[in-house]
């Protein structure tokens, strides 16, 4: 069943303290040359059927609305996963 | 890490130095849009005998709002420091003024507590909003130079059926949850209401109680000339400055401002940290003096630290760690940014405190100095954009006296008794027959505001730090504070905002007496106070009135009961549209043990099996705001008398009781009366009674419903073995106080049995009881 | 004092050493219940000692005690994943060594995880499996009902095998995971050290509360034994309000197998 | 500066009871047609100087280290991000 993605970041101005953790944990193991980091969510939804203009239409509304806090969150990218690159969900969910 | 004093930042700005502003006095400057007053730009202009620079014009906006001034509050607020006997400041080692009061507890110890609202945030932004309210007053304690070790909500919310208040529930228990648990703070006890006047304006209140031995004691001043100015924590951005940037004086050559951050993202973890260092700069004795950042930030700190000292402060603001490099001076100066912590520290001491900074990997940097010209002095880059005497910052700001009048609607309202209700048939016809008032319990139970709260409270950790000796859903949180001896303390929160809507001067008085009632039920002997005033708008009479009669309802009760408040917060313009909030004063009682398994559980244990329960005072007809007026929808009339000798008296039995073992259970009668607590004390433990209301009914001439569900104060039921009965009747006797025996604790019932009446099985009762949040909230 | 852990009403006042046992209790940034383990131990009897993460020495300083907690909280506030940041802390190899590797094959020193603790042993492979978010979501903090399946351990040695004691649980991420291999295998050896009873508070795979290494030295548990030691302090209990001491046996049980050893 | 992009997902055999909870909100929210949601971690890092094979390099080694657990994620993107789709951290983080 095809995949659509849909990646949330925190909003640029807005402190990410898990981020920030992350940025603080990378020199002490060595990884050095990371300025910054950000983590945001990454939503795969598995789509019953063909994904057409409307059911990508309905999953960006969903970014916005459920998805997202757009208080604190962007919704920065919706799209369809490449077939190769599916990563399927394990099963149905009710 | 490193001292990073040199600024990231590339972007430069149009700066506004004191001396470009003597020289350019005609300057337009967005003081409206700051928030301030044309007679309060006046002033400014008048006290520095100039047109303030930008940076000057935001840390006097910022400091001089409703929030960090007190200005409409300030002329009531003094009954507080007023009303106040040489006995009440016996204990009390810090009072009104300080970040959180503090108050002695004998051999060394010293304890600190404080309320504050974060009302509008947790509206916003609920998860985020009630999390960084958690971390502010967290940060008020630490800096009292104590170990914060509870937390306490009290929360209000719009009508449980209301299609928003399940967002806001869920976010605001979620992020104290979130914070509190992070910082391993023990949640011991709030408040949960849900009343529609409360649907655009939830009342998200926290408090945090810290602990200190009276050497680590710390306040909020600069002193000592050459120390140095700390800033340690997270890094400054762009939070609570709002969307746009105020300044506009404060162009930018090169960049366009980033936007600035809606709402707040608390970083508990950061706190945490925060928290621990500073322990350990106390410990070592490091900071001379220390200040938390709050609502104003860096304008907030330096002027307050610089003002309570003896010289004055000089500060280089191009120091400031940035989160974002496209702030402006003033808006470093505004910034709200969380988790940060100013201090004043000798030169001698640099090198310690810089190392205990980076044995938790704190970033700090050093701003600048204190000085001997009383003057608060910031520079940016060298040049001079603040000059200022910080008492006209920090102290000196606008005080009105605003108008005040009794509503108009409060004649009407105070007639709309209960009572008359029924009788013109505005109230359906109250229950009579046993099966009547078994089925009201069951409503009364299941009622947002009497059911089970375990929704809320399973979310938060009540044992971290293994000193909770008691916590939710009993009367008051206690905390063991000396492993020792056990000694400990208590606190309650409470206010019915319904009594507070008849009648402002007695219902805060009724607040004050149920968080005393509740702390001595608990068997603590109650000590201080601190409020959360919460209030619609000042400038409208009606409401300035309610705030007027509340304090000094309050004040005056607190000289009568003997316990100062020691500090406190005020919520103004709580409202949607002109509609108020109903004053809601959150009043909080902290009391102490010698030790804390004295403790007097709520509720009837196995152990108490055959106990003979009895209901102490006296049972009036007072429906008028209860619990059961507001099933049916009824909201008028006065509010229960208050009589405070008699609390008094009531809280002195119930702690020798408990201090002398003559009770294993006690439990307080407050919203929805005896029903309410007679069924909360057989939950408790699944332990069931029998009672027979008749000794009341005759005594006190009530009917059974009333017996039931009036809400008299100064009263509640105890547990009391056998064996104590007579030491407990001689007791209450010889203090003239009434009691009844109303009963037994019987374990083997599994039931909660009126006499004549009705017989609840505890398990059909806890099962409306628990249904009701889980049913609105998942 | 024995500890230089922090401050106000300190776990560390004198209390009588029984045993002459010493506990190491870690510390990482946001740490929580490092001051009740500590407590923990020194009612039961042994002597806590303050190990902090970034310890370099970590083989020094573990070569002089007899066993290590890594108790419960948000260490890096739990950000990324719990226990994902602590674990690479330099303290931690040490303990890893000190415990016998990851293999837990070859007996090694007792390391108890409790909650925090035990998603860091997960997180460090020293334990199999991880902690994901509890099914429904939330935090949630309760007495908990748990039955100790097994009493060879080095931690649970005093408890009898069958035993149901309560203790407190509170956690966010507590919902133990593995595959359907290892949760066999861990059944088959017998590593299954606790099981929640009555009701599953988090989802986790066949009611698991707790593990251990093949040695059993190694242990993680998501509740709170720590939270339940003391009189007044702990879960109610039929002894009344806040009564309940199950946990203790934790702590016992290790100082025993310690007295075990030396002997 | 320029941003490497990490995506991290729960393994399909694993629950993953944040993904279920979306799953079960959307039909009710009125966004049908989606058979299952999973949610998983997105990270972006931003580089400190030009993104050579080694600076991937070590994005891809912390992505596996640090970034996911192996027990229970599959790190399942590892890319710099084109620059226009910045979304760049506040600022420096030591
Ligand atoms: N309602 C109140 N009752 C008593 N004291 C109050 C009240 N409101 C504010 N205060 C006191 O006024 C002082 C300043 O309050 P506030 O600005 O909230 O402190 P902070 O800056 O530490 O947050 C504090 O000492 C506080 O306790
Ligand atoms: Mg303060």
């Amino acid at each position: 069943m095809p995949t659509i993605v849909v990646d949330v970041m925190p909003k640029p101005e807005i402190l990410d303290p898990q981020g920030k953790a992350i940025a603080g944990a990378l020199p002490r193991l060595g990884f050095t040359g990371f300025a910054a980091v950000r983590q945001g969510k990454r939503f795969e939804l598995t789509v019953d059927g063909e994904v057409t203009d409307e059911v990508l239409a309905h999953a960006r509304e969903a970014a916005e609305q459920l998805l997202s806090n757009p208080v604190i969150e962007d919704v920065v990218n919706v799209e369809v996963l490449p077939d190769a690159a599916g990563h399927p969900a394990e099963g149905p969910t009710a | 890490m490193t001292d990073q004093t040199s600024r990231q930042a590339t972007a430069t700005f149009n700066i506004d130095t004191v001396e470009h502003a003597a020289q350019t006095p005609d300057t337009e400057l967005p003081w409206a849009e700051l928030g301030l007053k044309q007679n309060e730009f006046e002033e400014i202009v008048r006290i520095l005998g100039r047109r303030p620079t930008a940076a000057e014009l935001a840390m006097y906006s910022v400091m001089w709002s409703e929030h960090c001034s007190y200005k409409s509050s300030k002329v009531h607020l003094r009954q507080f420091g007023e009303k106040v006997t040489e006995e009440m400041k016996k204990d009390l080692m810090v009072g009104i003024g300080e970040n959180a009061g503090v108050t002695d507890l004998g051999d060394g110890w010293a304890v600190t507590f404080k309320i504050e609202s974060h009302n509008s945030p947790s509206y916003v932004e609920p998860f985020q909003g009630a999390a960084t309210g958690i971390g502010g007053i967290v940060r008020d304690i630490i800096s009292m130079g104590a170990r914060p070790v509870a937390v306490m909500d009290p929360l209000r919310f719009g009508a449980i059926d209301h299609p928003d208040t399940a967002r806001v529930m869920h976010g605001a228990v979620a992020g104290i949850g979130s914070y509190g648990n992070s910082l391993g703070l023990p949640n011991i006890g709030g408040e949960m209401v849900f009343d529609p006047i409360y649907q655009g304006n939830p009342l998200v209140n926290a408090l945090a109680v810290g602990v200190l031995r009276h050497e680590d004691l710390r306040l909020a001043n600069a002193s000592g000339v050459g120390n140095k100015v700390v800033l340690f924590g997270a890094r400054t951005g762009g939070d609570g400055i709002g969307g746009a940037s105020v300044l506009a004086s404060e162009s930018f050559d090169d960049a366009k401002p980033s936007k600035r951050p809606a709402v707040q993202v608390g970083d508990p973890f950061a706190e945490k940290v925060l928290i621990e260092c500073c322990l350990e700069l106390f410990k070592d004795s490091l900071v001379e003096g220390i200040q938390d950042l709050g609502a104003a930030g860096i304008s907030c700190a330096t002027s307050e630290l610089a003002s309570n000292g003896e010289g004055g402060m000089n500060v280089e603001l191009t120091s400031v760690l940035l989160r974002d490099p496209t702030l402006t001076p003033g808006e470093i100066l505004m910034s709200e940014s969380q988790e940060r912590m100013m201090a004043v520290v000798t030169p001698g001491n640099v090198e310690a405190f810089e190392a205990v900074m980076a044995k938790w990997d704190v970033e700090y940097s050093w701003l600048g100095e204190v000085t001997d010209d009383n003057r608060l002095t910031i520079t940016w880059n060298g040049e001079v954009i603040v000059d200022v005497d910080p008492r006209t910052v920090a102290h000196d700001g606008p005080v009105y006296d605003r108008p005040y009048h009794r509503p108009s609607y409060q004649d009407a309202l105070v007639a709309d008794t209960f009572r008359s209700a029924v009788d013109a048939g505005r109230v359906p016809a109250l229950p009579g027959t046993g099966d009547e008032l078994r089925a009201a319990v069951l409503e009364l139970m299941s009622s947002p505001n009497l059911a089970d709260v375990s929704w809320v409270t399973r979310q938060y950790d009540h044992f971290v730090q293994g000193n909770t000796a008691m916590a939710a859903p009993d009367d008051a949180g206690v905390v063991r504070v000396d492993e020792e001896t056990g000694m400990g303390v208590a606190v309650s929160t409470d206010c019915n905002s319904r009594y507070t809507y008849l009648d402002p001067y007695a219902g805060a008085q009724l607040a004050l007496a149920e968080s005393y009632r509740n702390v001595a039920t608990a068997g603590a002997v109650p000590k201080a106070v601190s409020d959360c005033l919460n209030f619609g708008s000042p400038e409208d009479p009606e409401v300035m009135w309610q705030f007027a009669e509340a304090i000094r309802g309050l004040a005056d009760a607190c000289q009568q009961m003997g316990v100062p408040v020691t500090g406190g917060n005020v919520s103004l313009y709580n409202q949607t549209g002109s509609t108020p909030i109903h004053p809601t004063p959150v009043v909080a009682t902290l009391g102490q043990f010698d030790d804390v398994s004295r403790r007097t559980p709520s509720g009837f244990h196995r152990d108490a099996d055959g106990q003979a329960v009895y209901l102490m005072g006296v049972t009036r007809d007072e429906l008028d705001g209860s619990e059961f007026a507001r099933l049916r929808d009824h909201l008028g009339g006065v509010p229960p008398q208050v009589d405070l000798a008699t609390e008094k008296l009531l809280g002195e039995l119930l702690i020798n009781a408990s201090r002398d073992g003559m009770i294993d259970a006690a439990h307080d009668l407050s919203e929805g009366g005896l029903a309410a607590a007679l069924s909360e004390m057989v939950l408790r433990f699944g332990v069931g009674a029998r009672v027979s209301l008749d000794e009341v009914m005759q005594r006190d001439g009530v009917d059974a419903f009333t017996a039931l569900f009036s809400e008299s104060q100064s009263r509640a039921i105890v547990a009391v073995p056998r064996t104590e009965e007579v030491r407990f009747k001689d007791m209450t006797t010889a203090r003239g106080f009434p009691v009844a025996r109303i009963g037994v604790v019987d374990a083997a019932s599994g039931a909660l049995e009126v006499q004549d009446q009705f017989v609840l099985p505890i398990e059909e009762l806890r099962e409306r009881w628990a249904a009701t949040l889980p049913e609105y909230f998942g | 004092m024995s500890t230089d852990l922090p401050l106000i009403g300190d776990f560390s006042t004198a209390g009588p050493v029984l045993t002459g046992a010493r506990v190491g209790v870690v510390t990482f940034p946001g740490t929580l219940d490092d001051r009740d383990a500590a407590r923990a131990v020194r009612l039961a009897g042994g002597e806590p000692v303050a190990l902090w993460h970034a310890e370099t020495d970590g083989g020094a300083a573990l070569s002089s005690l007899d066993a290590v907690i890594i108790p419960g909280g948000f260490s890096y506030g739990d950000y990324l994943r719990a226990g994902a940041i602590s674990r690479f802390a330099p303290l931690m190899d040490a303990i890893i060594a000190a415990a016998g590797g990851r293999d837990g094959s070859g007996s090694g020193l007792p390391v108890l995880g409790i909650c925090n603790g035990f998603q860091i042993l997960t997180e460090a492979h020293l334990l199999p499996g991880s902690m994901i978010k509890n099914d429904h979501l939330k935090f949630i903090c309760r007495d908990q009902a748990l039955r100790v399946e097994n009493n060879a351990t080095a931690w649970t040695r005093d408890f009898g095998t069958g035993e149901e004691i309560t203790v407190p649980l509170k956690n966010q991420d507590g919902q133990y995971v593995a595959d359907e291999h290892t949760l066999d295998e861990l059944e088959g050896e017998g590593r299954v050290v606790f099981r929640y009873v009555g009701w599953n508070p988090n989802g986790s795979r066949r009611d698991i509360a707790g593990i251990s290494n093949a040695a059993g030295n190694v242990v993680g548990l998501m509740p709170h034994p720590e939270h339940a030691v003391e009189a007044g302090f702990g879960p109610d209990s039929d002894h009344g309000m806040r009564m309940g001491t199950d946990g203790l046996g934790v702590f016992t049980s290790v100082l025993a197998s310690i007295a075990g050893e030396t002997k």
